[in-house]
């Protein structure tokens, strides 16, 4: 009885203290996973995660503290390849979130605009430009279409844009299988 | 409207599986002649489940199906399970045997062209293990009477009088658990069923199989790889281990002409869809099926080891050809311009 | 001069019928006069042209109405003398069926040119020579339409062992190269004269199929009447797709360009005989690029090729050729490359080779989609050495990093794979979904790499004029300490609702305290802010807090 | 010399820990998704299996048998192996960040890693000397990890595989787990590998 007591006494002691230096040794610091993470992200910065920014939702998810699907703008693909990343199973996106929508940019309405700058203040990617008293405008190519400008303006002048295909944006669709060809061939 | 090309070669899948089907007749009609018309008792058998299971399944899954049942795969199948199970196997062994094939191996993996394993050969390894001395036992070569034959099929099964230990499972028994002194020489000496190359009839087999297998290359379903790769390492297995130690391990025309080799060879290493499919992959591949069928063979429980080869290789497929892709244009060696 | 030359040969490749007599029975033809020109800007990869003219303007022929934007573009011109009608969208020669920014010109039928002035590249320094091209609207007339005067770089060396000029023309029906070497060999060898000068190439190599010995014959000739032993005529062996940039260029040299490597790296650069052609006009005549030979075949009456002026509608071209009453589509180019119109009234521009008339009869619907076999036969037919069925086998099931993974870019979209499929896969459709979906995901993976580094200036720039403020603040006052504090906590006010935040912010305000006092002997305190690390993270958590807050009323909106 | 090789040989294909033995399915089901994370676990349970062969030999022979303790075997296996685990994960982290988030909560499942704790006391069952354990353990692993790098090549294949909906996922692989077991079944009876 004693001897059992001893032996594993013996062996939590020795095993203990090999742990103990080992932590100590290989200490990890910094997380280089969040900047994975973040890479994958969309950087609308627009915060439906429930987090300020892209940044510190991928450190959440780095941590654990976050699911994968919180968020909308990168949408379905970008879980899947948060899901590869981390290898977590697929989770559909999260609706309490926001649902996926097409791209879209704000435009400013210059007959409204009051030139109040509150937009300005609220765009997380400076890609509105005016000064107090002038009119606003929003640089097209830049906007992540995240929407938070929309809130603050006093006049209501911004709506969303949904970006329209053209020659250079269009993509080649999903070849779809031609049931309807069957009969062609038995002819 | 469909975009470019906007003509194609006239080339179909259906095509491609009739040629195969009619490259299996001359190994057939010679099997026909050694071993009974139960062959193709068999074959009928293992048509019509294969046919109707491919149907259900297609059903089942949604798709059309009379376009895919036109496609001929499945009979293919069929055939290549009818001409490895023994001729004189109970009827339901043959329709479990294409069931598990067409159903778990083919459908259960999104069908034509997405299964990883060659699904005759599944149904072959399962059958074997479930049911080993139902399928070893062969109809003795010669005797073609086709009642009794018939009875082994649908019952009542009198087997003591037709059927006969195969080539290979005679020898490895002999060698195995007879008496230690027992050498290769005297085992094919003693039996009847041993022939001039291989196995008395089955050598001719393998002919008839072998003059399909020239016309499948003729017609470039085939490429030579796999077949060469195949042929050539079993024979230099067999060869170096005959030479080696003559009394125990029996030389390269046995192997060769005996069992399912030549069937395999150019039937079944071939099937593209669970094999390697790069050059380089197709010459490894073929070549490991051939060294752990001569394994199996030698030192195995089994009396043939060709589907358990395969169902194996099967499982290195995907690895193999992801080691083996050949150079892209423009990613090969500097100055490699020979023309 | 020609014979006796070592060719080396691509892997894979296919046969098709190839359909080319009908067109070649005729010369060529010059169109008839449209009534109206619909040309758009954007011929050319690169940037699309910035309009030089308005509606009302009268126009020239060869004046310029689209300026190049930037060096990688190429400018555009009139093709006729008129009055211009618009500047507006129009339906563009293009798969998709959207509409592009248009010049429509009314052609007032004088065909009046524009002062023409020959260019003297001798004495031009070869950056104004390549502008001159760039404004002549010099674009390679092989069908990808490559603005040729980024071609003309000699690369690292400085001089190019070889110009290889495409005379191949493997596509079946097409035969505009056919009949322009037969023509115009004297003015398409000075062209290819003027390139190697520019190269600084040591020898010419015009490889043509080996289908057509009139053309071979036509260019030989021209070669011994310009007396220079540096063009050779070469003739190759027939087999598709041996007029592929990269295939000819290996037929020939044995030298294989990989995928997104330029050629004149490898000491070899490849233009189409249209686009020598083209140049020789342009500094010869001064005449910039305006009209092209096209072949007009198919599903026709009477095949032909015809000197076409850009702009022209296509259902005008192929009205003199008699199309057959059961023609059903357009395809610009030929049966294995070509693009299919959205209709018939769409305007035949720079990359225009081919306008192929097509009926189901003579271009029947595939046959339905069967599964990929992995038979191997796309792979022995892929002139790339690519394995297209697993190309498809990922792209099918949108995996594109895995197709990225089997060189889908080094795909040509040759057709081959799909000509030869049993399985009548449209292989070449799923890669140019792959490779679409793939683009646009670069594009957005740019766009948000941009954006984040916007946010973190604009983070940055935040937290630094916070501090400035409270830095000027903390030296008005003679409590200098304490009243930066407060308003500092003043201005956080609005983040802090929750506890976190709040303790996050009574840490900044500390922190802010010690730097404020710093502030006092050195008022710009930018510098200072690495080793204060502690203090910009809580302050950036705190603006982060308030973006948090202003997405918050925005979600509920949405809900 | 030979006696050693076929006790790795064995143990690799003879009787394959996943598909002879039927050990270690937890890790074979959930770290076959792709093969650079069963690359991974391979090494990462290689090392830690070769490890735990060793130290229980050590532990057995040394301290348990002269005490007459073999009653404690189990147990102290099972103490050895946890610590070996949390040994190797707290390199792995400092070394590959990456392989650590990705192995995530498998690596802990070494621990619990049948296979890990079945090797050993098959090693204790079939009396083998310390290197003969070693070996055996390295085999073993060797062939865990073989069937980890097929499985995961198989099923990289199969992830664009029109599979039937009911089948997707662990459905399917469960049947080509299956199927792959039956391939090695084929090497029943080289008795002179065993």
């Amino acid at each position: 009885m004693f001897d059992a007591l001893f032996v594993m006494a013996l062996g939590a002691i020795v095993l203990g203290a090999a742990l103990g230096y080992a932590a100590v040794r290989f200490r990890v610091e910094g997380d280089p996973l969040v900047e994975k993470i973040d890479a994958i992200l969309p950087q609308t910065q627009c915060g439906q995660c429930g987090f300020p920014g892209c940044k510190p939702y991928a450190q959440a998810v780095a941590k654990g503290e976050a699911e994968i699907n919180q968020c909308p703008p990168g949408g379905e693909e970008g879980i899947h390849k948060l899901a590869d990343l981390l290898g977590r199973e697929f989770k559909p996106l999260s609706a309490e979130h926001g649902i996926e929508k097409p791209k879209a940019v704000a435009l400013i309405d210059e007959q409204t605009c009051i030139g109040c700058t509150l937009c300005i203040q609220a765009c997380p990617v400076d890609a509105i430009v005016g000064a107090a008293k002038q009119m606003h405008t929003v640089i097209a190519g830049q906007c992540t279409g995240c929407e938070l400008c929309l809130p603050p303006c006093p006049v209501n002048c911004i709506s969303m844009e949904p970006i329209p295909e053209s020659v250079e944006n269009w993509k080649w669709k999903y070849p779809v299988i031609k049931l309807v060809a069957a009969q062609e061939v038995a002819r | 409207m469909n975009n470019s090309p906007y003509f194609l070669k006239p080339a179909s899948v259906q095509s491609v599986m009739l040629r195969v089907l009619l490259a299996l007749l001359p190994g057939i009609a010679v099997y026909v002649w050694f071993f009974g018309a139960a062959v193709l008792v068999q074959i009928a058998l293992a048509s019509v489940t294969a046919l109707l299971a491919e149907a259900a399944m297609l059903k089942l899954r949604g798709k059309p199906v009379m376009m895919f049942l036109g496609d001929g795969s499945a009979l293919v199948t069929a055939w290549l399970i009818a001409l490895t199970f023994p001729p004189i196997a109970p009827w339901w062994l043959t329709v479990v045997g294409v069931l598990s094939a067409i159903v778990v191996a083919k459908h259960l993996y999104g069908g034509l062209g997405q299964n990883p394993f060659n699904p005759a050969m599944v149904a072959f390894a399962l059958m074997i293990v479930a049911y080993p001395s139902l399928m070893s036992q062969w109809p003795a070569v010669g005797f073609t009477d086709f009642l009794p034959q018939w009875h082994a099929i649908f019952g009542p099964r009198q087997l003591d009088a037709i059927t006969m230990a195969t080539p290979l499972d005679a020898l490895r028994t002999a060698l195995h658990t007879a008496d230690a002194r027992a050498t290769v020489a005297g085992v094919l000496g003693s039996q009847a069923t041993f022939g001039n190359i291989g196995g008395k009839g089955w050598e001719w087999v393998a002919a008839g199989y072998f003059i399909g297998g020239i016309y499948l290359l003729q017609q470039r379903i085939i490429t030579w790889h796999m077949p060469a790769a195949f042929l050539a390492t079993l024979l230099v297995v067999s060869s170096g281990f005959a030479l080696f130690d003559p009394t125990r391990f029996v030389g390269p025309s046995f192997h060769l002409f005996t069992g399912g080799a030549m069937l395999g060879a150019f039937f079944i290493v071939t099937d593209p869809v669970s094999g390697c499919t790069t050059p380089r992959g197709k010459l490894i591949f073929a070549a490991g099926i051939a060294l752990l069928t001569w394994i199996i063979r030698t030192f195995g429980a089994y009396p043939d080891g060709i589907a358990f080869a395969v169902l194996l290789m099967n499982i290195a497929a995907p690895l193999i050809d992801m080691n083996t892709q050949p150079p892209v244009f423009g990613h090969k060696r500097k100055g490699d311009g020979r023309p | 001069m020609s014979a006796l030359r070592q060719l080396f040969r691509f892997n894979g490749g296919v046969k098709p019928a190839y359909h080319k007599e009908a067109s070649t029975t005729l010369p060529i033809a010059v169109a008839p006069a449209p009534t109206r020109l619909v040309i758009p800007l954007h011929q050319s990869i690169g940037g699309p042209p910035r309009p030089l003219v308005t509606t009302g303007d009268r126009v020239l022929k060869g004046q310029r109405i689209g300026g190049a934007d930037g060096n990688v573009s190429s400018a555009v011109h009139a093709s006729t003398s008129g009055t211009v009608l618009g500047v507006e969208m129009r339906l563009m020669p293009h798969t998709s069926g959207l509409s592009a920014l248009c010049v429509v010109i009314e052609p007032d039928g004088r065909d009046e040119w524009m002062e023409r002035q020959p260019f003297d590249f001798h004495a031009a320094t070869p950056t104004a020579t390549r502008d001159y091209l760039r404004d002549a609207g010099v674009v390679g007339l092989g069908g990808a339409v490559f603005p040729s005067h980024l071609k003309l770089n000699a690369g690292k060396q400085g001089k190019l062992d070889t110009l290889v000029l495409n005379g191949a023309e493997c596509e079946p029906f097409i035969t505009c190269d056919d009949a322009l070497m037969r023509e115009r060999a004297d003015a398409l060898l000075k062209g290819a004269a003027i390139m190697r000068d520019m190269l600084a190439a040591t020898r010419v190599l015009v490889g043509i199929e080996d289908n057509k010995p009139e053309a071979i014959a036509a260019m030989e000739a021209a070669a011994a009447r310009t007396g220079d032993d540096s063009i050779q005529v070469v003739a190759v062996p027939t087999r598709y797709p041996a007029g592929g940039a990269k295939q000819l260029i290996r037929v020939l040299t044995g030298i294989e360009v990989p995928h997104g490597e330029r050629s004149t790296d490898h000491g070899v650069q490849c233009f189409n005989v249209g686009t020598a052609h083209a140049i020789y006009e342009a500094i010869a005549l001064g005449q910039p690029l305006i009209s092209r030979i096209i072949t007009v075949a198919g599903n026709v009456g009477q095949a032909r090729n015809y000197e076409v002026l850009f702009g022209t509608s296509m259902r005008d071209l192929i009205a003199p050729c008699a199309p057959l009453p059961d023609t059903d589509r357009i395809i610009m180019g030929g049966p294995m490359m070509g693009f299919l119109m959205p209709g018939d009234d769409v305007p035949v521009v720079k990359a225009t080779n081919c306008v192929l008339v097509g009926s189901r009869a003579l271009f029947p619907p595939p046959p339905p989609e069967m599964p990929c076999i992995r038979c191997g036969e796309c792979a022995k037919a892929c002139p790339a050495d690519l394995q297209p069925f697993e190309m498809y086998w990922f792209s099918r099931a949108r995996m594109f990093g895995k197709a990225q993974e089997y060189h889908l870019f080094d795909c040509i979209e040759c057709g081959c794979c799909a000509y030869v499929c049993p399985s009548r896969i449209p292989l070449v459709d799923y890669y140019r979904f792959a490779k679409s979906e793939i683009w646009a995901r670069e594009v957005d993976k740019e766009a948000a790499d941009q954006a984040r580094e916007r946010y973190e200036f604009r983070l940055l720039r935040e937290e630094r004029e916070k501090q400035e403020k409270a830095a000027k603040l903390a030296a008005k006052t003679a409590a200098g300490r304490e009243k930066a504090a407060a308003a500092l906590a003043e201005a956080e006010k609005p983040a802090r609702t929750p506890e976190e935040e709040a303790k996050h912010a009574l840490i900044a305000a500390a922190l802010e305290r010690a730097k404020a006092q710093k502030a006092q002997v050195q008022p710009e305190n930018t510098g200072d802010l690495s080793p204060e690390q502690q203090a910009e993270i809580a302050a950036i958590e705190a603006r982060r807090a308030e973006i948090r807050e202003q997405a918050k009323p925005h979600l509920r909106q949405d809900d | 010399m030979t006696s050693y090789l076929f006790i790795i040989l064995g143990a690799v294909l003879v009787n394959n820990v996943v598909f002879t033995r039927i050990l270690g399915l937890c890790p074979f089901m959930g770290v076959s998704k792709k093969l650079e994370t069963a690359l991974g676990m391979g090494a990462a349970t290689t090392f830690v299996l070769t490890m735990a062969c060793g130290a229980s030999f050590i532990i057995d022979r040394w301290l348990l048998m002269p005490n007459q303790l073999e009653y404690l075997r189990t147990l102290s296996f099972i103490v050895t192996i946890a610590a070996i685990v949390q040994l190797t994960e707290l390199v792995i982290q400092k070394t590959s960040p990456v392989l650590h988030q990705v192995l995530g909560i498998y690596l802990p499942l070494i621990t619990t890693n049948c296979a890990v704790l079945g090797v050993p006391l098959l090693n204790v069952s079939l009396r083998h000397n310390f290197l003969e354990s070693l070996l055996f353990g390295f085999g073993s692993a060797l062939g865990f990890t073989l069937a980890l790098i097929l499985f995961a090549g198989i099923r990289e294949r199969m992830e664009a595989a029109d599979v039937p909906t009911h089948f997707r996922g662990t459905a399917i692989a469960m049947i080509t787990a299956g199927l792959m077991s039956l391939a090695f079944m084929g090497f029943a009876g080289l008795d002179k590998f065993r």
